[in-house]
């Protein structure tokens, strides 16, 4: 193993932005922001070589730190799923950047300031943790990684100092830290058993054998902890919905996308064939139950910022659905294919989507101070440009053509009917109908003639409203940047009339279940009807068990408890 | 029995008890003590894994005593990142609970300040 | 002469010993935080102080014992402040009361 | 006699660390969790990692009790509203079996590692003499695994960062802290007087001994810092404001020297982070004496908290 042509630029993308933040640091005040947009234009810069110089060669770029060759050493490796999650958090930083801009951008003359100050360090911070999340050959290198996410993440969700924030932070360090402690104590396993950390010799000495199932199940649940998967979710909705627009952009889009990516190492690249495939089911059975317990919530939600927050539980969810699906034939082994494909593009249209979304989130509570979907008739009118990019990642992350979510359910779906797992189909297009729903939701309510005399607006920034535009349009458009690499005839005309029938029954189905849930009745047509009593009962249920699952000791038994299941779904392996 | 087993077993026993008191102590100060209590027992367990592999004429093997060192600080940053938040929290609020954190519903949208 | 002080370290030590006996059975035994930091504070004065100068003979090298009487002064100090830094506290807490 | 003495201390850390947890206050569980932190030293010495037992005594169990302690005090009113939150005694209950199966299977765990157990430590041996470094634990940290280190550094500032994101927007660019008063005459005060020149020396003894025997920077750093945290204590110097030049200088004055010679080792020696040869422990002595201001600075400003003051001397 040596290094690479162009290695060099794996240590710069994650030294960059740190080096960023150290620079800023010591410059600040006025100086911190223009730090902060000269280091994301020298990242993006890094970020694009390396992807075009991995699209040429298509061949892992190694880097090896100190010279030193794994076990002893460090190595940095990119293949094609790091570069393109770094790509995709490249263009989300840009674009959060850009936002943020008009709230945290400095006064000339005035002297620093708190908030500002810490959220450009912040941003940059998280961006260089990310980054080296996805190049990061080694477990240990990749624990202390996500320790610089927490600890950047954590202080974003606080930004405004608020107490129910703070309240919020708390929560979210302290279940994050019980994560990254057991992913410390699977680390801690591994080397005692195969006495390296180092990614690609773990793949080749690593055997089905209880400790590697044991380290298995204690790492992916370390990892789901921090990723907020249902049910161990109860940090997320208050510090998602708490925090700034800009910082909650960061964590929805992208910090959460740290984790989530070592559970897609850890099982397709470190241990393929030790994970089973009725573990995965679990896996993908859990995100099921996400996008069900987060979509019915987020339709019971009264505030937009809490709507959103709720609706990303469901992508999470979302996210997981394809690992029984990249098992290989016989079942034995998780294979990259275009299963996992599907699954990155999933998180790369949720990173670009879910980062417009709480932009365009943003944006009404700054004109309105308010962000109650019920009183939010005329905005449309009032701010077209935000509505539409809230309305375009809407769109996307639906799975509409050409969305990316649309390949990837699109590939998703035919790995589902070729391994014969039906019933993945169903749970698929059922995101996508609970995807319209809340959609469907706000765009009606915003759409509405307001019943008095005009709220008065306060103006926002146009360049925030563009940078939320332009995230909405690349996660629509992102099937097509897909295509360069993947095979033209996946995307079909979307006014084909298969297409356009599913289009319209995704449509129909969302409104029929916005109609049913929504706290305030959409149309006085609906009002005290049975069905809709009988929904309306149903999302209180649901509610109610949302709240008991993020109780504190509720959620952290849960912990444990998947820890022991998986351990248990990975011994009980088929003979072969 | 080796020493490395004794404190092995040891370790196991630590996270054990640490995982309790994360689970059931509802004050924060005690679930970050319990946090550095598992953290303690976590790296106990490689402690003992480090001195399984005593060769080459060293006490223990050298690289996970190493990651050790690092792991001790960078709990000591989570734990000292908690504390700070947990202490502005009570300055803030008057309280330390994490429990009343269900979206209040009764709340506007607005904050009264 | 090795004999002699071996004897010496023997006698220098129990007698330490004895006072660390005696100070651990003070602070469980003693009925308020006063005394049990008189108790406590004798144990390490005179205690810890026989424990170096019995072992002063045995050191190879003039720094070894140097490094020892170090020690002995360091303990000496941070006791001392400690046990007034406590008697304070409590001090000051009776007063407010 | 080694096996009793080993099962005696197994027991002791285990009897702490059951208190630190059940204990009905706060204080009493600190207190105990800072004999445990000393325990696990000597278990440290068993385990034969001196280095390791230096870090724990010095940061585990020091820094972090003093932490929780001060904390503690603090949040002592609170203590009874938490009291009445604990959950009832059918989760207790489950958490317990929770907890106990962990426990069970990592021991089963532990009993099943490999025999001859896998090490690094021969690699260690072979690649420590180009390090020119004696001590091997200094040679993983700085040379073969020097990014961890650097990532460590990186790991503390960002947290210094986040703990003082969190103060309020009126004290931003002021004195983190509350003043602290105390009689100039007391006793306090004439220890953070005779102390600090003492403690400083051996700080730099530690730091400079590590390359070669246990101790290095971290431990020496932390002594230091405790030493500037006596004298603040004790009212004789205050904690600067966090908008100072210089305290912002410092504090990224170690990462920038360690990535700096990073970098000149792309040039000079092909790598990020390699050293040419023959120099390498003089530029492993720089880095180290590079992070030394800074880590101390650092852990001592994670003890006294965010900005509590105004801005304005």
């Amino acid at each position: 193993m040596l290094t690479t042509p162009g290695g060099t630029l794996l240590v710069m993308a994650v030294l960059v932005p740190f080096v960023g933040v150290l620079l800023g640091l010591t410059l600040g005040g006025r100086h911190v922001w223009r730090v902060a947009a000269v280091t994301v234009l020298a990242g993006l810069a890094i970020v694009a070589s390396l992807a075009s110089m991995l699209l040429q060669s298509g061949d892992t770029v190694v880097y090896l730190l100190g010279g030193w060759a794994p076990p002893l050493g460090i190595a940095l490796r990119a293949d094609s799923l790091s570069v393109v999650m770094m790509l995709a958090v490249a263009v989300v930083i840009c674009g959060i950047g850009l936002y943020a801009r008009s709230d945290f951008g400095s006064v000339a003359g005035a002297a620093e300031a708190r908030a500002p100050f810490t959220f450009w360090l912040l941003l940059l911070a998280v961006w260089g943790s990310l980054n080296l999340v996805f190049v990061s050959g080694d477990l240990f290198t990749l624990y202390v990684a996500l320790e610089l996410v927490t600890f950047s993440g954590v202080p974003l969700v606080c930004l405004d100092g608020r107490g129910e924030t703070l309240r919020a932070a708390l929560r979210y360090l302290l279940f994050a830290l019980a994560g990254s402690l057991l992913y410390l104590l699977g680390a801690v396993l591994l080397y005692g058993a195969y006495g390296t950390l180092d990614i690609a010799l773990l793949a080749e000495r690593i055997r089905p054998e209880p400790i590697a199932w044991s380290v298995a199940a204690l790492m992916t649940v370390g990892l789901l902890a921090k990723t907020a998967l249902f049910p161990l979710h109860l940090w997320l909705p208050p510090a998602h919905a708490g925090a700034p627009a800009a910082a909650s952009a960061v964590l929805s889009a992208l910090v959460i996308k740290g984790s989530w990516f070592l559970v897609v190492r850890l099982w397709f690249d470190v241990m393929p064939g030790v994970v089973t495939l009725s573990a995965a089911q679990l896996l993908a059975g859990l995100g099921a139950a996400a996008i069900v317990v987060g979509s019915v919530v987020a339709l019971r939600q009264e505030r937009l910022k809490l709507l959103v927050a709720y609706s990303t539980i469901a992508q999470i969810g979302y996210l997981f659905l394809m690992f029984p699906l990249a098992f290989d034939a016989g079942g034995s082994a998780l294979v990259h294919g275009p299963a996992l494909t599907g699954g990155l593009l999933q998180a790369v249209s949720h990173a670009t989507a879910k980062a417009a979304m709480f932009m365009a989130a943003g944006l009404v509570y700054a004109a309105l101070g308010h962000d109650r979907i019920a009183d939010l008739a005329g905005v449309a009118r009032a701010m077209p440009i935000t509505i539409l990019a809230f309305a375009l990642a809407g769109l996307a992350l639906m799975g509409v053509v050409p969305s990316g979510a649309y390949l990837a359910k699109k590939l998703m779906l035919d790995a589902a009917a070729s391994s014969g797992q039906w019933w993945w189909e169903g749970v698929l297009q059922g995101g996508a109908v609970f995807t319209a729903a809340y959609v469907v939701l706000v765009l009606t309510h915003v759409m509405r003639r307001p019943r008095g005399p005009a709220q008065p607006l306060k103006r926002v920034s146009r360049l925030s409203e563009f940078a939320a535009l332009f995230l909405g349009l690349c996660s629509l458009l992102l099937a097509f940047a897909a295509l360069g690499p993947l095979p033209g005839d996946l995307v079909k005309n979307p006014l084909a009339p298969g297409e356009l029938g599913t289009t319209l029954l995704v449509f129909l189905g969302g409104t029929l279940l916005a109609l049913g849930l929504s706290p305030q009745p959409l149309l006085a047509a609906t009002r005290g009807g049975p069905l809709r009593r009988t929904m309306t009962r149903a999302g209180i249920a649901f509610e109610h068990s949302d709240g008991f699952v993020r109780r504190w000791p509720s959620a952290s038994i849960a912990l444990l408890t998947l820890a022991a299941l998986f351990g248990w779904l990975l011994l009980a392996r088929p003979l072969p | 029995m080796s020493a490395a087993t004794l404190f092995g077993l040891c370790a196991a026993a630590l996270i054990g008890i640490g995982l309790y008191g994360l689970i059931v102590n509802p004050h924060p100060l005690r679930k970050i003590l319990a946090f550095n209590v598992v953290g303690s027992g976590v790296f106990m367990l490689f402690g003992a894994i480090a001195r399984r592999g005593a060769a080459a004429g060293m006490g223990g093997d050298p690289v996970p005593q190493a990651l050790l060192i690092t792991g001790i600080v960078v709990a000591f940053s989570a734990t000292a990142l908690a504390v700070a938040l947990l202490l502005r929290l009570f300055d803030e609020t008057r309280s330390v609970s994490l429990a009343s954190d269900a979206p209040d519903k009764t709340q506007p949208g607005v904050d009264d300040v | 002469m090795s004999a002699v002080i071996n004897l010496w370290t023997v006698i220098a030590v129990s007698g330490g010993a004895v006072f660390f006996l005696a100070g651990t059975t003070g602070l469980l035994r003693f009925p308020d935080a006063f005394t049990r930091l008189h108790a406590l504070t004798k144990a390490d004065n005179l205690g810890l102080g026989l424990v170096v100068l019995g072992l002063l003979p045995q050191m190879d090298s003039v720094s070894g014992g140097l490094k020892l009487l170090c020690i002995w002064g360091l303990v000496l100090l941070s006791g001392a402040t400690a046990s007034q830094l406590i008697a304070r506290a409590l001090v000051r807490r009776d007063v407010q009361r | 006699m080694s096996d009793a003495l080993n099962i005696g201390l197994a027991g002791l850390i285990l009897g702490l660390a059951l208190w630190s947890i059940v204990a009905r206050e706060a204080f009493a569980a600190v207190e105990g969790f800072m004999a445990f932190g000393l325990l696990l030293t000597l278990a440290w010495v068993q385990l034969h990692g001196i280095d390791v037992a230096l870090t724990e005594a010095a940061i585990g169990g020091g820094l972090t009790g003093a932490l929780l302690i001060g904390a503690a005090t603090r949040l002592r009113s609170t203590e009874a509203a938490a009291r009445v939150e604990g959950p009832g005694a059918p989760t207790r209950w489950l958490a317990a079996g929770v907890s106990v199966a962990v426990t069970a299977a990592l021991a089963v765990g532990v009993l099943a590692l490999p025999v001859p157990a896998p090490t690094l430590a021969p690699d260690v041996a072979a690649h420590i003499a180009v390090t020119g470094v004696g001590n091997p634990i200094t040679a993983v940290l700085l040379a073969f695994r020097a990014m961890d280190t650097l990532l460590e550094a990186i790991v503390l500032l960002f947290a210094l960062i986040g703990v003082w994101s969190l103060a309020p927007d009126r004290f931003w660019g002021g004195r983190p802290g509350l003043r602290q008063q105390a009689d100039p005459n007391g006793i306090l005060a004439y220890v953070a007087r005779v102390l600090p020149p003492i403690g400083v020396i051996a700080g730099i003894y530690i730091f400079w001994v590590g390359a070669d025997h246990p101790g290095g920077k971290f431990q020496g750093a932390t002594l230091m810092a405790a030493m500037w945290l006596l004298v603040m204590m004790a009212g004789l110097a205050d904690a600067p404001p966090i908008s100072r030049t210089w305290l912002r200088i410092l504090l990224v004055a170690g990462p920038l020297v360690f990535i700096a010679i990073g970098v000149v080792g792309v040039v000079t020696a092909d790598a990020f982070l390699a050293y040419p040869p023959g120099i390498a422990k003089p530029l492993i002595l720089v880095i180290e004496f590079a992070l030394m201001p800074t880590l101390t600075l650092i852990l001592g400003l994670m003890l006294v908290g965010a900005p509590q003051r105004g801005p304005l001397p």
